[in-house]
């Protein structure tokens, strides 16, 4: 049970980190990203790569963050001309690209994937995804409470706005992407060391959603949201396998009965808390006496 | 007495669901059938059955809470390379015995002592499928297989096989699988017009692929390697077009006896798939190592294992395993489909 | 000095303004007045580099300002207002006021983690003027409200807190007057009345005939895409082409 | 080439019954709502059951079951959007996901999570080289006359315009004297039956499976998106664009047009074309106006 | 006179804002009432109350004798009542044209003659009636917003700030013809407006707001300029 315990932490954080960098994006700049997996899916690969090639894990990290910042900005390149009603699908495809390439590529591995070296000691695991949860905290909140951060939030509301007020609206939004992508690799270079082994089948769009869920359930704009999202999602994936225990069915109707009980709580959720578990909070100065 | 506990992973929902279901009822049946008997050494066995919803980060879920929680000392699970070697990674930390039913990738020979495939390696399918088209007298091949390890295995070796003897492929198309319909896949094929198509697939990709070669017109003769779990959708389009090697067990006596057991217990044998030998297989071989071992730790089991099996006859034949605890060596069947049924016109153990 | 040059714009087919010139000295206030859909927003848009005309120019001292790129000329010191307001306005409003301030040492990121303390005191800084201007405007119990639940005339007042915060050395208002109410006019008349002593250019797009000829030094007038006539207030008035076309019959 | 423009009218047929629905949401209630394509799931499997109701005609079928999912759509909308109104579109989607999963879920219970398809009859009709069957004449005239039909609508009617009043400016909308909240609810209705044909006529060239619609979901969505998020017309524009690119990409032979050796890109890369198009597209299409200046 | 509009201990707002602070207002046939005040004492959310716009948490709000306080908005405008908004008065991605035509979305028999009658207030509206209403200059849209909601042929007009936004020439016009309208067809008018003498050169009776309440309501004649500027120094609502 504690090793379980444990286990499930390591993804919570790791999943965490991923929300946040999904955070920093939406919750505060708006740029709605599909394809959030594609920078964690690139952390991932080039930690499995680069330990193929003999190099060690701060290589593999180092070339995963690099990857993720330069796809970004390529990703960006069409996004840039586009509104934001496009951005989701934009990221959205090249999340599949990258996918599709994984599986197609016989130099990554394809269906089959690469195997990477395993943290040896779950409990290192554990340690290793917390120190990352915890920095990529403190990077958010940080951001989320400057003046960087207010800046991110008119864009968010109104990039034209942004434009009047002097602001580059694409420098911003680079900036964003960057620091979130980067964060994000960091994530996929921890999992791949985690799990031991990385293949298409862990990066898909089902992934995305999955971060988007801990995100909108936890309130977008709030670092706390996100980490308590994340939990909640992964808490209620996995408890619900424990209800089977004690009811007699066919396994596969148990097995859709499980997703059908997920996806009822997650809008019952929304009903009752339609502004996420821990909405973002106003940002309430003492007001000066008129 | 205390029951056994054994875990079981598969893909119950998302896709490649009909297979999954059928493996698990394979498992299933073995557990009655042990069950039956009396249990093993008197305890009866217990499933505990997972879902991986096809998905790698749910399969290493499952399989934390089979190993950790439940502290189940083997495993059966289905499901695509993907997911299985995140999962075999788990077992091997833990100890744990994983038995392999569906992936053939060749990565998985690196958990020796751990895991044990009862699916045969598709690269002996494969080279026999070329050797009989060579035979057949083609000249031309074209090949349309899922671009999964499966699908992709199969058609290497074949291909090598085919093309040592003289033949030539003129056209491969591997398609990803999960698609409604594959006939701009299939449409590049049609020009070439080549003697046979090498295939591979089961469940309901097989059938669009099928579907897709029909109304493109296709005339040459299909070669598929374990022809019966392909899902034939047009009986009278396939009648005496079809052929192919399979495991040779499911035609002997114990394979009969749990298609028996199948259709009494599922309402008939309309719907059985190969996939059910491979997890009745796998759950009556841990049992006899179990028997044998007379203890139910892992690693008991997984010493007991290799020893039991040399002497198992089982639903899908021989089993006879390399020292990575891949299978080697299945009896092969040749097969040809016709009358609305598959023939198996010579088998080579 | 603001030059505007033989400035064309049309919207597909279209001609919204025909070869329009005209200059905006420093120190003073420059208002544009002409009837509805006659080509004044979209000017304006022209000069903060929203619109890209088809022909002509705008520069600012001598240097032309970039077409296309507000972000670059509001970066030039050329600050506006919209004819319809803008706000965040899911931001309360002294987090508005703060966010129109120029050159922020917060706004890096390097900053941010490297310099915390320049930070804080840029901050500070940039608070006590907001909080100044707020109460200037009467906003100040205001401050900690949503942008968005502010009343039309209100938000008003607000996107001119903000101008101001950037403190630009050239004002584009786009009626700023259009739905507040008499008293704050009359403020806002003021204001502008200092803004022109520190030495700012201001144009004004406005269709409060008194509040134009109060405060403004020129006039421009257009119609349907022309320049029709200009002048002290007190010439357009007079002017019969401006009655007839723009202020009907006097009131 | 024939037979590519054959190939893309079929998928195409399908792609834009659905997606027209996605748009009718999108522009009116400002969201991306993935439970569409599960509707068009369950109108499949509807119509798969109403079938078998001995000496049912498949066109009664279809017909129930379209009406059957569109009652669903707005008892949806009633039980979970219609008390949602206020969230961020994002949260929306997230419920339309959380939907789907439901309904996905609970389609796979009731019919099992292996596929299930239609035995029809259907004869191979030969033009040139090139093939198609007289069920991809079907689908192709049943969603034409559809697309017809529901720009007809739109336009020409008051309740259409009216809805497009909606879909424009809501609050303005109700001051007309435009009843919202019943055209909402048609809106709902609309879409649902419009998705179970359209989830019909896929099934019927191809299979049913409870998941469907994650398979179908980037084709649909980028059709949507290459149209023009809230135009209707546009979606069946973009599930054309979308659909010739992808038969073409991988019917070209590249190899021989570059004067080497015959060589067409796999089939597997299919999918990149979804995604090019998608980015090719949004760049070259005129930029629509962007209402900045005032 | 009878009561055509009446608005009784009203307190609503907008989620959980409260505007508008147990106000009582009431029009009555044949009257024009302009209600002043300043920015943010609650204008523009009296008239989107009567008009069902906004939440009402007490009060009642009868329309020609029946009560309509919990009747959703579209059947309030079936019952006669015609609105132009302050902001987002238009359909922005529909033609000028279609506009119009949703305008005379409860009267399309009339449309095409009344639709006349806009165009000969209105000129410029009839140069562009092809342009996206989206693209109208500030003025244009509140012209088109006024002849839609002439075409619906109200029987009471409720109308926000109806002349900001309008060149001085345009704005007696727009005036002149609501005079004309109240006078022709004697429809009882609410008008809210910043441009003080004009409204009070058209209203019979002047109702003042401060912070949502009611802090005056009288004849024209009672009031002067002095007063009413008194008031709006006052300030808007306080929602904090
Ligand atoms: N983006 C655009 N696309 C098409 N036409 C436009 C666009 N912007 C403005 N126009 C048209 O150009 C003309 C001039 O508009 P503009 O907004 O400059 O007028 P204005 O002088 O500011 O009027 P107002 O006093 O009413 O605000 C109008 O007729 C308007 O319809
Ligand atoms: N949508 C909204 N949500 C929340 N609060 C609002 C909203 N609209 C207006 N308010 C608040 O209600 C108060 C009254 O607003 P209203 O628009 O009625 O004022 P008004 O008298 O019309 O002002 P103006 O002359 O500026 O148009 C304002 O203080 C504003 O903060
Ligand atoms: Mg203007
Ligand atoms: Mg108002």
């Amino acid at each position: 049970m504690l090793d379980f315990a444990i286990y499930c932490l390591t993804i919570i954080a790791v999943w965490s980190v991923l929300g946040l960098s999904l955070n920093i994006q939406f919750g505060l700049t708006g740029l709605v990203n599909f394809g959030q997996i594609l920078p964690f899916g690139l952390g991932a690969y080039a930690a499995a790569l680069a330990a193929q090639a003999g190099l060690s894990w701060p290589v593999g990290a180092g070339l995963g963050l690099v990857a993720a910042v330069v796809v970004s900005l390529l990703v960006l390149l069409p996004a840039r001309r586009l509104s934001q009603d496009y951005w989701a699908l934009i990221t959205l495809g090249a999340g599949e690209l990258f996918r599709l390439t994984a599986l197609n590529a016989p130099s990554l591995g394809g269906a089959d994937g690469l195997t990477v070296p395993r943290f040896a000691d779950p409990h290192l695991a554990l340690g290793a995804a917390l120190a990352l949860m915890a920095a990529a905290w403190l990077l958010s909140h940080r951001i989320a409470h400057s003046p960087f951060g207010r800046m991110l939030k008119i864009l968010r509301e109104d990039e034209v706005l942004a434009a009047t007020l002097g602001r580059n609206p694409v420098a911003y939004q680079r900036t964003v992407s960057i620091i979130a992508w980067a964060m994000a690799a960091a994530g996929g270079v921890l999992y791949a060391h985690i799990v031991g082994y990385v293949s298409p089948a862990s990066f898909t769009v089902t992934e995305t959603f999955i971060v988007w869920t801990a995100l909108i359930l936890g309130g977008p704009g709030s670092t706390l949201g996100v980490v308590i999202g994340a939990a909640v999602v992964q808490l209620l994936s996995v408890s619900s396998r424990f209800l089977a225990a004690w009811i007699d069915l066919p396994a596969d109707v148990l097995a859709n009965g499980r997703l059908a009980l997920f996806g009822l709580v997650l809008v019952l959720m929304f009903l009752f808390r339609p502004q996420g578990l821990v909405p973002e909070k106003k940002e309430v100065r003492d007001a000066p006496r008129p | 007495a205390d029951p056994i506990e054994i875990g079981v992973i598969a893909n119950l929902t998302g896709s490649a669901v009909k297979t999954s279901v059928q493996m698990t009822r394979g498992v299933e049946l073995a557990a009655d059938a042990i069950n039956a008997a009396g249990g093993i050494d008197g305890r009866p066995v217990k499933l505990i059955v997972e879902d991986s919803e096809n998905r790698a980060q749910e399969a290493l879920n499952a399989a934390n809470k089979l190993y950790n929680v439940d502290k189940v000392p083997a495993a059966i699970m289905f499901g695509g390379s993907g997911l299985m070697i995140p999962v075999a990674e788990l077992a091997k930390e833990k100890g744990r015995v994983l038995v392999n039913t569906s992936s053939s990738s060749p990565k998985l020979g690196n958990y020796p002592g751990t895991l044990f495939s009862i699916l045969p390696l598709d690269d002996i399918v494969g080279k026999e499928l070329g050797l009989l088209i060579a035979d057949s007298g083609a000249k031309t091949a074209a090949i349309v297989v899922p671009n999964s390890t499966f699908g992709l295995g199969v058609a290497d070796a074949a291909a090598a096989a085919f093309e040592a003897k003289g033949g030539k492929i003129v056209k491969k198309v591997a398609f990803t699988e999960g698609q409604p319909d594959y006939r701009a896949d299939i449409q590049p094929v049609v020009p070439v017009k080549p003697d046979v198509i090498i295939t591979a697939g089961y469940g309901d990709d097989s059938r669009a692929m099928l579907k897709a070669g029909r109304e493109l017109g296709l005339t040459a003769k299909w070669y598929a390697a374990y022809p019966s779990i392909l899902e034939i959708e047009n009986k009278d389009f396939l009648n005496g077009k079809l052929f192919g090697v399979d495991n040779g067990g499911y035609a002997q006596a114990a394979g009969k006896a749990v298609a028996d057991k199948y259709g009494a217990k599922f309402n008939g044998t309309a719907d059985l798939m190969a996939h059910v030998y491979y997890g009745y297989d796998a759950l009556m071989v841990i049992a006899a190592a179990i028997r044998k071992a007379g203890s139910a730790e892992p690693a008991a089991i997984a010493k007991a294992l290799p020893e039991v099996v040399s002497s198992y006859d089982g639903a899908t034949g021989k089993i006879v395993w390399d020292a990575r605890g891949q299978r080697i060596s299945p009896p092969i069947d040749v097969i040809e489909y016709k009358a609305g049924d598959f023939a198996t016109t010579a088998t080579r153990n | 000095m603001l030059r505007v040059r033989d400035v064309s714009v049309s919207f597909g087919g279209f001609r919204a303004l025909n070869a329009v010139s005209l200059e905006a000295p420093p120190a003073s206030i420059t208002g544009i007045i002409g009837p509805n859909g006659s080509g004044k927003s979209t000017l304006l848009n022209v000069v903060a580099g929203v619109y890209v005309p088809d022909s002509g120019a705008v520069t600012l001292n001598g240097h032309p300002l970039a077409y296309g790129r507000p972000e670059q000329v509001a970066a030039a010191g050329v600050g506006r207002t919209f004819q319809v307001p803008r706000l965040a306005h899911k931001l309360t409003v002294f987090q508005n006021m703060m966010a129109g301030a120029r050159d922020q040492a917060g706004e890096g990121v390097f900053n941010l983690f490297l310099r915390p303390g320049a930070v804080a005191r840029c901050e500070k800084e940039i608070a006590s003027r907001a909080e100044a201007m707020l109460k200037r405007l009467g906003l100040a119990h205001k401050a900690n409200d949503y942008a968005g639940s502010l009343s039309g005339g209100q938000q008003k007042l607000l996107t001119m807190g903000m101008l101001l915060m950037a403190d630009p050395a050239v004002l584009l208002l786009d009626e700023p007057a259009a739905g507040v109410n008499p008293v704050l006019i009359e403020q806002q008349a003021a204001l502008l009345h200092e803004l022109k002593a520190e030495g700012r250019i201001v144009l004004l797009i406005e269709h409060n005939m008194e509040m134009i000829a109060n405060v403004c030094d020129r006039v421009f007038v257009l119609d349907a895409g022309e320049l029709i006539a200009s002048g002290t207030p007190a010439q357009i008035r007079a002017d019969e082409r401006v009655v007839r076309s723009y202020l009907g019959m006097p009131a | 080439m024939l037979q590519v423009l054959f190939n893309s009218l079929v998928y195409a047929s399908m792609i834009a019954v659905i997606a027209v629905g996605v748009s009718l949401c999108y522009s009116i209630l400002r969201f991306a709502n993935f439970a569409h394509i599960q509707f068009a799931v369950v109108g499949g499997y509807l119509t798969y059951s109403f079938a078998a109701i001995p000496g049912l005609p498949l066109p009664a079928a279809m017909a129930l079951s379209a009406v059957a999912t569109g009652l669903i759509a707005v008892l949806v909308d009633f039980l979970v959007f219609s008390r949602l109104r206020d969230i961020t579109p994002e949260g929306k989607m997230i419920v339309s996901w959380g939907v789907a999963l439901f309904i996905r879920s609970v389609v796979a219970i009731v019919y099992g999570g292996g596929g299930r398809s239609f035995d029809l009859s259907y004869e191979v009709v030969l033009v040139g080289d090139a093939v198609f069957t007289t069920l991809d004449a079907l689908v192709v005239a049943v969603a034409a006359v559809l697309m017809l039909l529901l720009h007809l609508f739109l336009n020409f009617t008051r309740v259409g315009s009216g809805l497009r009043a909606l879909a424009s400016n809501a609050d303005l909308a109700v001051t007309r004297g435009i009843p919202g909240d019943r055209l909402v609810r048609l809106m709902w209705f609309l879409s649902g039956a419009l998705a179970a044909t359209g989830g019909t006529l896929l099934a019927l060239e191809t299979r049913l499976q409870p998941n469907m619609d994650l398979i179908i979901l980037l084709p649909v969505f980028a059709a949507v998106t290459i149209g023009g998020l809230s135009s209707v017309f546009g979606a069946v524009i973009g599930a054309l664009v979308l659909s010739l690119a992808q038969n073409l990409l991988i019917y070209i032979d590249f190899g021989a047009l570059l004067g080497g050796e015959s060589w067409q890109v796999p089939t597997q890369f299919r999918d990149y074309v979804a995604v090019l198009a998608l980015v090719v597209v949004l760049l070259l299409r005129p930029r629509l106006s962007p209402l900045v200046g005032r | 006179m009878t009561d055509v509009l009446t608005l009784s201990r009203l307190t609503a707002g907008y989620g959980p804002i409260t505007v508008l602070d147990d106000l009582s207002l009431t029009l009555r046939a044949g009257e024009i009432v302009t209600v002043l005040g300043a920015n943010g004492s609650g204008k523009s959310t009296v008239l989107k109350t009567a008009m069902g716009l906004t939440r009402v948490r007490a009060g009642t709000i009868m329309l020609g004798g029946r009560d309509v306080t919990h009747l959703p908005a579209h059947g309030r405008a079936s019952a006669g009542l015609g609105y132009v908004p302050q902001t987002r008065n238009v359909f922005g991605d529909m033609s000028v044209a279609d506009n119009l035509r949703m305008g005379a979305y409860l009267r399309p028999k009339t449309f095409e003659r009344e639709v006349e009658k806009v165009f000969a207030l209105f000129p410029r509206l009839k140069e562009r009636r092809r342009a996206l209403a989206g693209n109208l200059s500030g003025g244009e849209r509140r012209m088109l917003a006024i002849g839609s909601t002439l075409l619906l042929e109200p029987s009471v007009l409720l109308l926000d700030e109806p002349s900001s936004d309008l060149a001085p020439a345009t704005v007696d016009l727009v005036f002149e013809a609501i005079a004309d309208v109240h006078k022709r067809l004697s429809i009882p008018i609410l008008l809210v407006e910043q441009n003080v003498a004009k409204a009070l050169a058209l209203a019979n009776r002047v109702c003042v707001l401060v912070r949502g309440r009611e802090a005056l309501d009288a004849p024209v004649g009672e009031v002067n300029t002095h007063d009413l500027h008194a008031l709006f120094l006052d300030g808007g609502v306080h929602t904090s």
